[in-house]
């Protein structure tokens, strides 16, 4: 118990601000029309490809003689790169049919 | 100090151009915008972590990374460019299995950096679970869509098993935390075993439920990074992790409803193949199966056609609905679409129902076209709504001599891009959303060929 | 007072001025009603109809001599002026200018008569026009004429059988009238066009539904509702504008009428030449000498394929509705004029002044 | 081959069997086309306009003489009957059910006639289907010929001069004629209501704006389209059901019929008395009997103030249409009989066997 | 710990509940739980705050807490109730500056605990200045509104004096910042300065346009609130305050577009007292002004009727809108609204002319109502809405011997609760939002009595 | 300029916080009916008598013997509490007129 408790109040304003996040995240969706879910499922799911940083952090971080951290990490940035690239790319083709007409 | 603040101010930049493109994605208008914008924060914080890192790197490193990155996107923008239209989900749930994998690894290698810290420990087994998870279901789901699983594998009691390995995956998880122990064994055990669980959770879910399936990985996904973001403290990839995490979940839930069935049955795969709902904007036709679809959806795609024919029938009589054709007849009108009236020689229970009907709208007599002028332009026309008509439209008529109307000439609306297919009518008047209000009130549509 | 209700004795008049429902309310309003035998018939109303509601029934002669006010819708033919006398007051559509003769004899009688076509066409009056109530039943009832002469349908029909292209109806004149066979040819289905000599109907006729045919250099001004006569250089552009369409139409209805004159001709003979086969002109101006010039009251003229139909604004066919209104003006007209049953003779009020044709067997307009 | 169109003899009858623009397509496919002078006069088709498509005008006899297929309307009559011969094709509506006489005559003489009104009910036939194309017409030209003769108009009208209350029209029967004729009625405005013995009918009025009169333990099932004769007991419930609205009517058209059957009654004399004095009943029936007692086919009856018309299915008035979609069924039937201008004789077929009623002088339908 | 990890815990929970309760306000239905659950929240951490205080607290100070809440609440708690519903907004507004001055009070009180420290000084003087503002502003507001203050004052260049005065204070509180003065002269000083700015602020724009400027008001509240909160470094005050002092900004700039002036003009009263547009929902008539409202507005206000009379007229037939106003019928029959029209017997140009419009879309018979039978209807009607009509609706007739229709019997619609005119329309087919669409296309209204 | 950077990196998670709430703010008043202004105006007052708090915690600070503090710190209460109840009660009576028929 103390444990969470103690969790909580030292990282208050991380939850406070993910509180908000999910907010945010929620109203943003609202209701959005079921054309534009895929394109919208696509699009956040690049924007997860921010644990790419995560991955790069790690390998700022390993010493250049762990290999093994050395080789994971560097799948871990090239997948993450693939979903960032990836899916970007992939809804922005999505969304071409929402080109406007002249 | 300075690069930090500064690295920091990106990070924060970042995750607000996440939050604005995600909200421009909402809309038809805006999308493809918010789309580069989130893009373009993307972009900003991965050189900023890289170029603003503190402390001594070698080379060699730096290198690797460039040499990842590189590769990873010459291979995803080709992919994503080359790959056609139909199998965008496929690379949706592929990258999205990246991303989780990714998430997956950066447990694996961080686990023994953090023993003896519970709390990031806890974060990292949370991070690999769910990042494996999100990995081996993606996997599956792909393989699911491109056919190369077909038939969902269900076994009695098949549900009860799934949620015995999840419970001990979880338990195993706390285990690790509480003991403190640093066994690379146990991590790869929990590892293969959050492996295995994502390809049990996703087999038995049927194809055409894939997307909410992948909808909701996505959201997994999510949640993995903004685990590893709260690990490093690092705000970007927290904010991001969480907003996808929120909007995914509300997103597969909305898809839910699309094709109206509840979450569970989806998971559970309650329904059979044949009938399962399949995701809206999916082209591809699915062997037999309807397309169910909402008003402002099919709007959308009206507003976004060049060229939209209306197929009247005997139900806008039956539904008196000829007043709300007409507006939305207008509203199509003023957004630059253009729209006919394809009138079948013996559409509705008497000749001439349907001028009669239309006329008492003031319809244009101009847009009113005979089948035998209209039928080459179904071709050529970008959606095709059918408002209650019926026979007059199936193509029972060309194709199955037994039938009772074989040999009768009718509207071969097969030819345009989309055809929408309204039929019986609900509580008429129900006030719905945007400009689709009217228009709503009388549909609920079946997407595909028309058939009842 | 007593108020009589005369019998039209037109053939072709079907209409009675007053009907049981409207002499109901003048009895409530203490009037004696007297009713000629066999008034409302042709407007389907029984003599039994008026005697229920309190009035009584008499014989011609007697009617007139009981009454002091006679109410009637078409002008006081010989026979019945020759029973009017000082005490009569008289209320009909007298049309003064074309019936000089007619309003001497009653001066002469030194009678008292109101006419209703002179009622000035303002907004307090509309209730008490007569002009309109009835002119917008004709308008109807030309259209319906139309339709059933014609060897055309209406609508536009995509059957089976083929598809039949909607009939072509063009109006002339867009008074009330006009507008009425607009709104009714549009209900059907047909395709309308319509000119007028007066802009301001253009808005009016397109509120409709109806096309409208601007014959450029239109500058005719109108006074209080009502057109000046057209100059000939208009009438030229009027048949270049109107032309094409006439020469499509399946159905022609002209309401053109200029009060007090001869009304305009719009469609000379060899316009009528080029018209369709099988075309209808019905001429609602046909009284004052048509629009067409080949049309003859009450009578209907066949020229190389186009059947030219002659009759009046006046909506005899419809005489139920017709009376109605009529009526129901008639009641409105003498209330405005009577307190109490007794004449106010307010001669500053515009109404009364206007109406007023002869005053006790002074003449007040020509 | 060589087609003759015959011009109709009957008086009351307006209509011709080919237009023009059909005449042309049939030249088109490579038949020749043989008009019977003036044959087209009263729908307003010249003979220039058939001999500017191609086609030849011919005296009567010169008609039958040349051609192999000979075309016409109405059952063929007496003199025409002695000029046909076994190399003649007929095709016309025959009605065999009702005209044995004509039938045996024909097949006596060795020619072959198919009759159109003996086309099945099925979709694919529905092009050829002159019952529909006609009885349509009909329906519309009911509701005119209605409004043309009543007194009162249909639509409401709230005016300066009082509200003028909707015409209540009632319809009997809601098959193709019926339909249409609520349709148009409506569209004027008209409160409409109707009956029908077919249940599946009371959607389809009901599609039109037309409130549908239910007979309570209406249960008469219809086959291919067409209604069976109705039994003692629901007549008697129909009137019932129905008595409170006729007695309101304004206007009443009946369509019922049973195809080779003496029409129902169902409107009795006794019902008449109790109508609305200056109602009018248009009994599309009466050429079968009538749907009303008093009805006499082309006379108008007067009852105590009710006007009883008495006419039929086939739409004379509306020539022009008429004749146009007509033809056009012929052409479609035609086209589908034959094969590069011969007839294909596959008496497998439905449409085929059911109309060919004489077939080189052998009777195979009576 | 223990408590304060409760107290935390309670102020999260409390911003939860001002978010909630904020969106839940923005629906119609939802809009009064949204309110108590606000209220809820704040109760809540009020207490939380009182109870939950660390250290030695005198009772003294307590009963004196005590006693000011219950003062305050008795005080607020009655007016609040008694008040008639025309001067609702006077209360708002009165309500806002308390808010106001209870914030520039702390930053009075606290000013001296933090002398030294740069940030909180800074903190405190700018909540000091935007509380003053904030207070002295909604009092001149509150003035206006009940009409003690009548005209604007406005002298040339007056602008320009505001401005410049506005400068100096926030130059003047840079420098109390910086120079880390602690003179209590200076402080009271900008106290001032900040109210006497308040005042001139607000005096110059004409009463009508008041909601607006109290609206922004409120947002200046809002942000002092979040400074106090910063000082702090107390959560619940500080996403309190930002959320109000976000929301009142949008809902500031909404109701701007909502009366369509630019808030610009509001505020540098660019326009005359007399066509100010005035705020929505509130009905004290303004003499001989005009209201103009949204469609979305007037919808709103038909659907919480029980029964609207609908007036066609020439209009109507003009723009052709039958089809539009039968579908908004229908759309309040759904609500549970009873809808009739009222047809006189001139409306329109010809005889029946509004009977041939609304035939055409099938009105039921029933509905129409002739002007003799309505007329006494008009005073139970909760709305009318009056559809390019004009005389026949025009009280000259009854009132202005002058004029022409003098004597000619009209619909007696002033009698009705409220009153929307319908003019000349806009482009029609234009598409709005919500289930307004159609009803939209054509309006642009008036508010108040007939009359153009 | 350091003064800033230093303020900024110190709060960041502060500022985190204010532009989520901000995003919040925005988004959760979305389009709402004009007729919504007013109650949703009075609501957001109500709301951010938050301020009372601050008031009251500088009472609980204040010792009992700074009188002009304390005197001042009641007002700032009591003008507090104004705005909280009268703001909310406010609101709740505006939004009577919302009731949904039966
Ligand atoms: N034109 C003529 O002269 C004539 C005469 C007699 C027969 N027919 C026959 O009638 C048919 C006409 O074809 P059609 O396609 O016009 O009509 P249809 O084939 O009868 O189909 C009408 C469809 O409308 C739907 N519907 C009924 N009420 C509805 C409502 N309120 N809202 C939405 N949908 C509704 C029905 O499906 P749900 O029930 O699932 O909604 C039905 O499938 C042809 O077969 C023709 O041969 C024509
Ligand atoms: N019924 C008859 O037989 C007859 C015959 C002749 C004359 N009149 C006279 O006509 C008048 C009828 O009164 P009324 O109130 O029906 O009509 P009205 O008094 O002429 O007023 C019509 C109003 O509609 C507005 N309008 C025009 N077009 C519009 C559009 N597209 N959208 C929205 N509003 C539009 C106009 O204002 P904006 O331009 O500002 O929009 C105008 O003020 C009476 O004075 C009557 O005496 C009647
Ligand atoms: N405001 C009122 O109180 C009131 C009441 C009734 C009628 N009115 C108006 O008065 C006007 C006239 O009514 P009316 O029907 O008795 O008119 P009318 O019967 O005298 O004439 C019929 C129409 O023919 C038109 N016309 C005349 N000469 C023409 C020509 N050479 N070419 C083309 N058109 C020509 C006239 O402009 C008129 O529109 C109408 O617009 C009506 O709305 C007003
Ligand atoms: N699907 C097709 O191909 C096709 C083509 C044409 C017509 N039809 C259908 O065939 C049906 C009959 O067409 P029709 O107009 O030639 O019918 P009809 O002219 O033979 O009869 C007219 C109507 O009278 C009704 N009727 C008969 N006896 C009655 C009684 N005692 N009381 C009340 N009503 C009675 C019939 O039900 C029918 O509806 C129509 O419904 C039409 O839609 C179908």
């Amino acid at each position: 118990m103390d444990v969470l408790i103690e969790f909580i109040s030292n990282h208050l304003q991380m939850i406070y601000i993910v509180i908000l996040m999910i907010f945010v995240g929620v109203e943003v969706i609202g209701n959005v029309p079921a054309v534009l879910h895929t394109p919208l499922m696509s699009g956040a799911n690049a924007i997860h490809g921010v644990v790419i940083i995560g991955a790069i952090l790690v390998m700022l971080g390993t010493s250049p003689d762990n290999i093994l951290a050395l080789s994971l990490g560097f799948v871990a940035v090239l997948l993450g790169t693939l979903n960032v690239v990836g899916g970007f790319v992939v809804t922005d083709r999505m969304l071409e049919m929402f080109k406007k007409k002249k | 100090m300075e690069y930090i603040f500064s690295l920091e101010f990106i990070y924060l930049i970042a995750s607000v151009t996440y939050i604005l493109g995600l909200k421009m994605l909402g809309h038809p208008e805006t999308a493809r915008k918010g789309n580069l914008i989130a893009a373009f924060g993307m972009t900003l914080a991965i050189f900023g972590t890289i170029f603003l890192y503190q402390g001594k790197v070698e080379p060699l490193i730096y290198s690797l990374i460039g040499a990842a990155i590189v590769i990873g996107t010459i291979i995803g923008w080709g992919v994503a460019k080359k790959v056609d239209m139909t199998k965008m989900p496929e690379l949706v749930s592929l990258f999205n299995g990246m991303g989780g994998a990714s998430a997956a690894i950066i447990g694996l290698i961080e686990f023994n950096h953090y023993v003896g810290d519970q709390l990031s420990i806890a974060t990292i087994i949370a991070g690999l679970i769910i990042g494996s998870i999100s990995f081996s279901g993606s996997m599956i789901a792909l393989a699911k869509l491109n056919g190369t699983l077909k038939k969902p594998i269900r076994f009695p009691s098949y549900n009860i098993v799934n949620n015995i390995i999840l419970i001990a995956i979880l338990a195993f998880g706390v285990y690790i935390t509480m003991s403190g122990s640093d066994s690379q064994m146990y991590l790869y055990l929990i590892f293969f075993a959050a492996l295995a669980y994502g390809v049990l959770f996703v087999m038995p879910i049927g194809g055409a439920d894939m997307p909410v399936v992948i909808s909701l990985l996505n959201s997994f996904t999510g949640l993995a990074a903004a685990f590893a973001g709260f690990l490093y403290g690092n705000m970007v990839m927290l904010t991001g992790g969480i907003l996808v995490g929120s909007a995914g979940t509300i997103l597969t839930f909305a898809m839910c409803d699309a094709m109206n069935r509840p979450l569970a049955s989806v998971i559970f795969g309650a329904f059979g193949e044949g009938t399962a709902g399949s995701e809206a904007s999916q082209k591809s036709p699915q062997g037999g199966s309807i397309k169910k679809t909402t008003p402002s959806d099919a709007a959308i795609l009206m507003n976004y056609a060049n060229k939209v024919i209306i197929v009247p029938g005997y139900g806008l009589a039956v539904a008196q609905a000829q007043h709300v054709i007409h507006e939305l007849e207008l509203l199509l009108e003023k957004k630059g679409v253009e729209v006919k009236y394809a009138i079948h020689p013996v559409a509705g229970r008497m000749p001439g129902h349907m001028n009669v009907l239309l006329a008492e709208t003031n319809v244009d007599y101009d847009k009113l076209v005979e089948m035998e002028d209209i039928n080459s332009e179904f071709k050529n026309t970008d959606a095709v709504l059918v408002v209650g008509a019926n026979d007059v439209v199936n193509p029972a008529a060309h194709n199955d001599p037994g039938s009772p109307i074989y040999g009768m000439p009718i509207l071969d609306v097969e030819k345009a891009k989309s055809i929408i297919i309204n039929k019986r009518s609900m509580n008429p008047g129900y006030a719905g959303i945007e400009n689709e209000l009217f228009f709503n009130q009388k549909t609920s549509m079946l997407f595909g060929d028309a058939k009842d | 007072m007593k108020i009589g209700i005369l019998k039209e004795i037109e053939k072709s008049e079907k209409r009675v001025s007053i009907s049981p429902k409207i002499a109901k309310l003048l009895i409530e309003k203490g009037f004696e009603v007297i009713v000629e035998e066999g008034a409302g018939d042709s407007s389907k109303f029984k003599n039994t109809d008026y005697e229920e509601v309190g009035a009584t029934i008499e014989k011609r002669g007697a009617v007139y001599k009981d009454s002091n006010i006679l109410v009637k819708i078409n002008p006081f033919d010989e026979d019945g002026l020759k029973l009017i006398d000082e005490n009569h007051i008289l209320i009909c559509q007298l049309f003064h200018k074309s019936h000089p003769e007619i309003v001497k004899e009653i001066a002469a009688k030194g009678a008292t008569i109101f006419s209703m076509d002179a009622l000035p066409r303002i907004s307090r009056a509309q209730d008490m026009d007569v002009l309109s109530s009835q002119s917008n039943l004709a308008g109807y009832k030309a259209v319906i004429k139309g339709a059933y002469e014609m060897t055309k349908i209406f609508p536009l029909m995509m059957t089976a059988a083929g598809t039949i292209t909607p009939s072509r109806v063009l109006i002339y004149g867009v008074g009330v009238a006009g507008l009425q066979a607009i709104a009714t040819a549009k209900r059907l289905g047909a395709i309308v066009e319509a000119t007028d000599i007066r802009m301001e109907t253009k808005e009016q006729a397109e509120s409709l539904g109806a096309k409208f045919i601007t014959v450029e250099g239109i500058g005719e001004a109108s006074d209080n509702g009502y057109a000046k006569a057209a100059s000939e250089e208009y009438a030229r552009k009027q048949k270049e504008a109107v032309n094409n369409s006439l020469f499509q139409a399946d159905l022609v209805i002209t309401t053109a009428m200029v009060p007090g004159r001869k009304s305009p001709v719009l469609i000379t003979e060899e316009q009528v030449k080029h018209m369709k086969n099988g075309a209808v002109i019905i001429d609602l101006a046909a009284a004052q000498g048509g629009n067409c010039a080949l049309s003859k009251m009450n009578k209907t003229v066949i020229k190389n394929g186009v059947k030219i139909i002659g009759t009046t604004i006046s909506p005899e066919s419809v005489s139920t509705n017709a009376s109605d209104l009529y009526a129901k003006n008639m009641f409105n007209f003498i209330n405005y004029l009577t307190e109490n049953n007794e004449f106010k003779w307010n001669l500053e009020d515009q109404i009364t002044d206007e109406t007023l044709i002869v005053k006790d067997g002074v003449i007040r307009k020509t």
